[in-house]
C-alpha cells in the first residue's frame, strides 16, 4: 500500500463520512448533543480541500496532515481523539514508501493507542474503544496467519463492525452516554461507527489496490 | 425548525458578529480565530481567565468577557467544544505575564481540547492553568466514569474568578478560588422540551406535551429520567433537594442562589422557580444572601430551568459582589 | 401547555412574590394592592413615575422600577390590563409633592383604566399626568381607530424618563421627555410561535411549521400578515424598513437601536436580528450610538422578535446613559 | 321588576357568563388576546360573593355595587366599559323600588350611554355597541308600541344577538382586534357576545317575573 492507496483510502473516508453524517448525528442524539455527523464531517471537508496538495507528500506526512486538520477543525470529543489517532498512526510509519502487512497493523495499534491515551476509556465504556480494539486484535491474528495487507483490513474492518454493534446493549461509563445511566442502553454509540466507517474505508481501498 | 437565522453553518460567526456591533465598548470578536476578547486585553500583570466550550449557550461564554469576569471566550461549533487553535489564540491574546487560567467544564471535548492547547501554549512558555468546573449532581460522581457535567455554577465561578484576578490576585490564588467555587457549588435542570440544532432542523428528542425531563444538561441530551409533568413546587423540590444535600447545606448557612432559564423559558416562571427554591431554603433555615435570576447559561431555545446553589462565605460574597461589567452582567460600574 | 408554574390563577402572584424576594434591595411587592413599589418610594421632592399593563410582558414593568426609571409598576392579570385601583394605589405610594407621570401602552383598556384611576386621585389631589406611548408601525395609524400600540419603546421611555425624573426635574419637563422619546421612537415585531396563556392552557394561535406572523403586538395576538418562514436577513428587512421609513431617518442621524426577544427565543439569535439591523442601518450611513439587546418586554413563552429605533439627540442620550439600577437594567452603579 | 328580580337578572348573568367564559376566550382569541371570558368571569365570581348581601339594596345601589365591582376587578377594556355602563344604569333608577318597562328602557339607555362615553365607538366598529345600540333601539320601539317590560326586555336581547352576529363581517376599528385590519372580518366580537348575554339574561329574568 503506497501513498496513493492511502489517500484513496483518506478520500473514501471522506465521502463515507459525508454520506452518513446525518446517520452520525441521529446516533448522537438520543446518547449524545447531536453532532458526531457534523463533527466528523466539518473535519474531513477540511481535509478534501487539501487532497490535491498531498500527492506528493508520503504516507506519514500524509497522516499528519490529518491528524493535525482534525484536532484544528472537529473539536468535541472526536477530534482530539482521531487527531491523536492519525498523529500517531503517522509517527510509525515515517519514512515509509510503502506499507506491508505488517506495517498497517502496526499503524493500526499506534491509531488505537492514540485514542487509548487520550480518551483513557477501556473496552465495555461503550465508545469508539469497543470497534478499536477489537479490530487491532484481528488485525494482529491476521497477520500472525500469514494474511495479506488487504486480508489485515478485511478482517479489521469486519471485527470493527461487530464492535460498533456490541456497543447497544452497553452502559457508557464514558463520553456523554455516561450521563443518561441506564438511559444510554440499547443505542449504538456514534463513535464507534464512524471508527467502523474508517476502518470499511481501508478495507475497500486496499481490496481495490 | 424556525429560528431567526440565515444559513445554519453561519449561525456562531454572525451571532458573534452582532455581539461585538452591540458591545464595542468592551470586547473585540477575532472571527479569524473565532475569539471574544477583552478589548484592552492583555492587561499587564493580572492574571488573564478565559473560558469555551460550544456555542448555544448564549451569554455564556463571550457575554461574561469583560472587566471584572474573563478576559476571552472561546466558542466552538453548537454543542461542540472549541479546538486547541482557538484556545491558543485566546490564552496568547490575554497573557499578560502573570499566567492564564482555563476555566473548563467537564466535558469530554472540552476537556481534551484544553489539554491540547495548554499544552502548546506551554510550550509556547506561557503559565498556565486550568480549572474543571463539575458541579451537576444530576450525574453520579465516580472516579471511573467522565464525572459530573460542568453546568450552572461556571457562570458563578467566572464571575468570581474575575472578581479575585481584577485585583492583580496571583495564578495560584485565582486556581485556589475558582476551584473553591466549584467545590461550593451544586447544580440540577430539568427541560420542558428539546432545544434544536440549527443544523440538525429537529429537535434533539421527541417530548410528550405532558411529559418533562428531569436531570438535563446544556447541551441538548436527554436527561436522567421522564416524567409526567408537575407544579413548580414539585419540580423544584426535585432540582434543590439533591443539591442541598450533596452539598450537605445546614441550618445557618449562607448561599448564593442561581436560577437559570435554559433559553425559552421566560423571566415570568423563573421567578415561581425562585419563590418556591426560596420557600425550600428558608424550611431548612439557609438564608439566600445573595441571588441571580435569568437565562445565562442556555441550551439554544429548550424551554426549562437550572438552579445552581453555592455555599458562600466572606470571600465568595466579596468577590461575587465585585464590580463587573460585561455584556450580560453588569454591576458596581 | 408546559410551563414552570403552579396554578394559573396563582402565576401573577407567585411571579411577584419570587421578584420581591430575589430583588429585596430594590422592590417591595404590595400583594394586596398587586403593585411593585421602589424601596424608600416616595421620593420627596420627585416626580413619581408609573407605569401597568397586564401581566406575561416580564421583565416590564416590574423589573424597571427602581432607582433612575420606575417608581413603581401596576401588574394586571396576564395580557389584562390593571384595574384603576392598583394604579390609584401606585400613585399615592409614589407621590413625593411633584406630581406623578403615568406611561400608559395604547390598548383601550390600558388607556381606560388609568383615565379612571387619573380621576380618582385628582380627587384626592394628586397632580397626575398621563403620557400614552404608541409606536408599532404594523397598525396604520389614524384618528377614527384605537391608533398604534405601545410596544418596545415604552421600555426606553421608561429608562430615559426615569433617568430625567431622578434629577428632581419639574412634571412638565417629564411629561415633555416622555412624549419626546415616543415621538422619536418606532417598534416592529415579528412572531415564530404563539405564546399560550396559562389560564387557556393552549397556544393563542396555530401556526404552521413554516411560517411566521409579522406585525405582532405583544398579547399573542395574530400579526397584520402571515408569510413563509424567511431568512433572519429578510424578516430584518421587513421590521426595520418599516420603521426607518416612518420615522423619515436621515443619513447621518444617530439612533439607540433595540432588538427585544419576545420570551422564548434566545440571545444567539437576537444578535443575529441585530447584526442585520446594523447593516440596513449602515447602509443608510444612520449610526448606532446606543443599543440594547435582549428579552425585555415580552408576550409569555411566544418565540420571536422585536425591533425598536429611537432617534437620538442629546438630551435622550444623556439621560439613557444616566445610572439605573433595577431588576431587569442596570448601570452606572 | 323589583330588587328580587334584578338579583335573579345579575345572578343569571353571572351564571351564563361562566357557563360561557371559554367560549368567550375562543371569541377573543383570533382577533383579541384571548381573556375576555377569565375577564368577565372573575368579574361577576367577585359579584357572586356579594349577592347574598344585596338582598336588601335597592335596585339602584344593586347596579353601583355591580359596577364597581367590574371596575376593581375586571380589567381589560371590558372593566371600565361594563363598570361605567352600570353605575349609568343605576343613576337613572336611583330610588326606585319597582321598575316599569319605561324604566327599564331608561336604564339599557344609560347603560349603553355610558360604554358609548367610555369608549367613543360608533355602531360599526366591531365592539359591544354594536350589540348594545340596536337593542335599545329595539328597547325604545317595543316601549312605543305599548309593550310589556318583559316583551321589551325580550326584544332588546333579540336586537343584541342579530346585533353580536352582525359583527362577522365587521372590519374592526376600535379594541384589540382593530390591530389585525383586514383580518378582523369574519369572526364575531366577543364583547358583543357577552353584552347578548347579559341581555338575555335579563329578558329570561324577565319572562318568569
Ligand atoms: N474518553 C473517550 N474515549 C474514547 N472515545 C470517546 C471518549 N469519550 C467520547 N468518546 C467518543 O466520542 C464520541 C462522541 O463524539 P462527538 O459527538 O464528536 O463529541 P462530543 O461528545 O463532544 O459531542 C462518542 O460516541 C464516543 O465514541
Ligand atoms: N372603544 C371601545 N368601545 C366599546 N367596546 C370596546 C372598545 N374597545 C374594545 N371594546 C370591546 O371590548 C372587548 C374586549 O374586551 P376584553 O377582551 O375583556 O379586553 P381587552 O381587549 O383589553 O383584552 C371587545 O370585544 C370589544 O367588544
Ligand atoms: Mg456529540
Ligand atoms: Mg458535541
Ligand atoms: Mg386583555
Ligand atoms: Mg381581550
Amino acid at each position: 500500500m503506497n501513498n496513493e492507496d492511502t489517500l484513496r483510502w483518506l478520500t473514501r473516508v471522506a465521502d463515507v463520512l459525508h454520506e452518513n453524517a446525518q446517520y452520525l448525528t441521529q446516533l448522537d442524539s438520543p446518547i449524545g448533543d447531536a453532532d458526531h455527523g457534523t463533527n466528523m464531517d466539518r473535519g474531513f471537508a477540511a481535509m478534501r480541500v487539501k487532497f490535491p496538495t498531498m500527492t506528493t507528500m508520503d504516507i506519514a506526512t500524509q497522516l499528519k496532515t490529518v491528524g493535525s486538520t482534525l484536532v484544528s477543525t472537529v473539536g468535541g470529543s472526536s477530534g482530539p481523539l482521531y487527531g491523536t489517532a492519525f498523529l500517531r498512526a503517522a509517527a510509525v510509519v515515517t519514512g515509509k514508501t510503502t506499507l506491508e502487512a505488517a506495517d498497517l497493523v502496526a499503524l493500526l495499534d499506534a491509531f488505537v493507542g492514540g485514542v487509548v491515551a487520550r480518551g483513557k476509556a477501556q473496552m465495555g465504556e461503550k465508545t469508539m474503544v469497543d470497534a478499536l480494539i477489537p479490530a487491532v486484535t484481528a488485525a494482529k491474528e491476521a497477520l500472525a496467519q500469514g494474511a495479506t495487507l488487504a486480508d489485515v483490513a478485511a478482517r479489521a474492518a469486519t471485527a470493527a463492525e461487530e464492535g460498533a454493534k456490541a456497543t447497544i446493549p452497553m452502559l457508557a461509563t464514558k463520553g456523554r452516554a455516561s450521563y443518561l445511566g441506564e438511559r444510554s442502553i440499547g443505542h449504538q454509540d456514534p463513535g464507534a461507527t464512524s471508527s467502523m466507517f474508517i476502518l470499511q474505508a481501508l478495507a475497500e481501498g486496499t481490496r481495490t489496490a | 425548525m424556525k429560528k431567526l437565522i440565515n444559513k445554519p453553518e453561519d449561525v456562531v460567526k454572525e451571532s458573534l458578529a452582532g455581539m461585538a456591533l452591540a458591545h464595542a465598548d468592551l470586547i473585540t470578536v477575532d472571527q479569524e480565530s473565532q475569539i471574544v476578547v477583552r478589548k484592552g486585553a492583555p492587561v499587564q500583570g493580572k492574571v488573564g481567565v478565559i473560558s469555551g466550550g460550544g456555542s448555544g449557550h448564549e451569554p455564556m461564554h463571550g457575554g461574561f468577557v469583560g472587566i471584572g469576569m474573563l478576559d476571552a471566550a472561546c466558542p466552538g461549533a453548537i454543542f461542540t467544544s472549541p479546538v486547541p487553535d482557538q484556545m491558543l489564540a485566546a490564552t496568547k491574546a490575554v497573557n499578560g505575564g502573570a499566567g492564564v487560567l482555563h476555566i473548563v467544564k467537564n466535558y469530554t471535548g472540552d476537556v481534551l481540547n484544553f489539554e491540547m492547547a495548554a499544552e502548546l501554549a506551554e510550550a509556547d512558555g506561557i503559565k498556565v492553568a486550568a480549572v474543571v468546573t463539575n458541579d451537576d449532581v444530576a450525574v453520579q460522581d465516580s472516579l471511573y466514569t467522565t464525572g459530573r457535567r460542568g453546568v450552572g455554577v461556571t457562570v458563578l465561578v467566572e464571575k468570581i474568578v474575575g472578581g479575585l484576578a481584577e485585583t492583580g490576585a496571583p495564578l495560584d490564588a485565582v486556581v485556589a478560588i475558582a476551584k473553591k467555587v466549584n467545590a461550593q457549588g451544586r447544580s440540577m435542570g430539568m427541560a420542558l422540551t428539546s432545544g434544536t440544532v440549527p443544523a440538525n432542523g429537529k429537535p434533539n428528542f421527541d417530548i410528550g406535551d405532558d411529559e418533562i425531563e428531569i436531570g438535563i444538561g446544556i447541551h441538548g441530551e436527554p436527561g436522567r429520567r421522564r416524567i409526567k409533568i408537575a407544579p413548580a413546587s414539585q419540580i423544584t423540590e426535585m432540582l434543590a433537594n439533591p443539591i442541598i444535600e450533596d452539598l450537605g447545606l445546614k441550618s445557618g448557612e449562607q448561599v448564593l442562589a442561581f436560577v437559570n432559564g435554559m433559553g425559552g423559558t421566560p423571566l415570568i416562571e423563573l421567578y415561581i422557580v425562585f419563590e418556591e427554591l426560596s420557600r425550600i431554603l428558608k424550611g431548612k433555615n439557609v438564608t439566600i444572601a445573595r441571588s441571580l435570576v435569568g437565562s445565562y447559561i442556555t441550551s439554544l431555545d429548550m424551554a426549562g430551568a437550572s438552579i445552581t446553589l453555592v455555599r458562600l462565605d466572606d470571600e465568595l460574597t466579596k468577590y461575587w459582589d465585585a464590580p463587573v461589567h460585561t455584556p450580560a452582567l453588569r454591576w458596581g460600574r
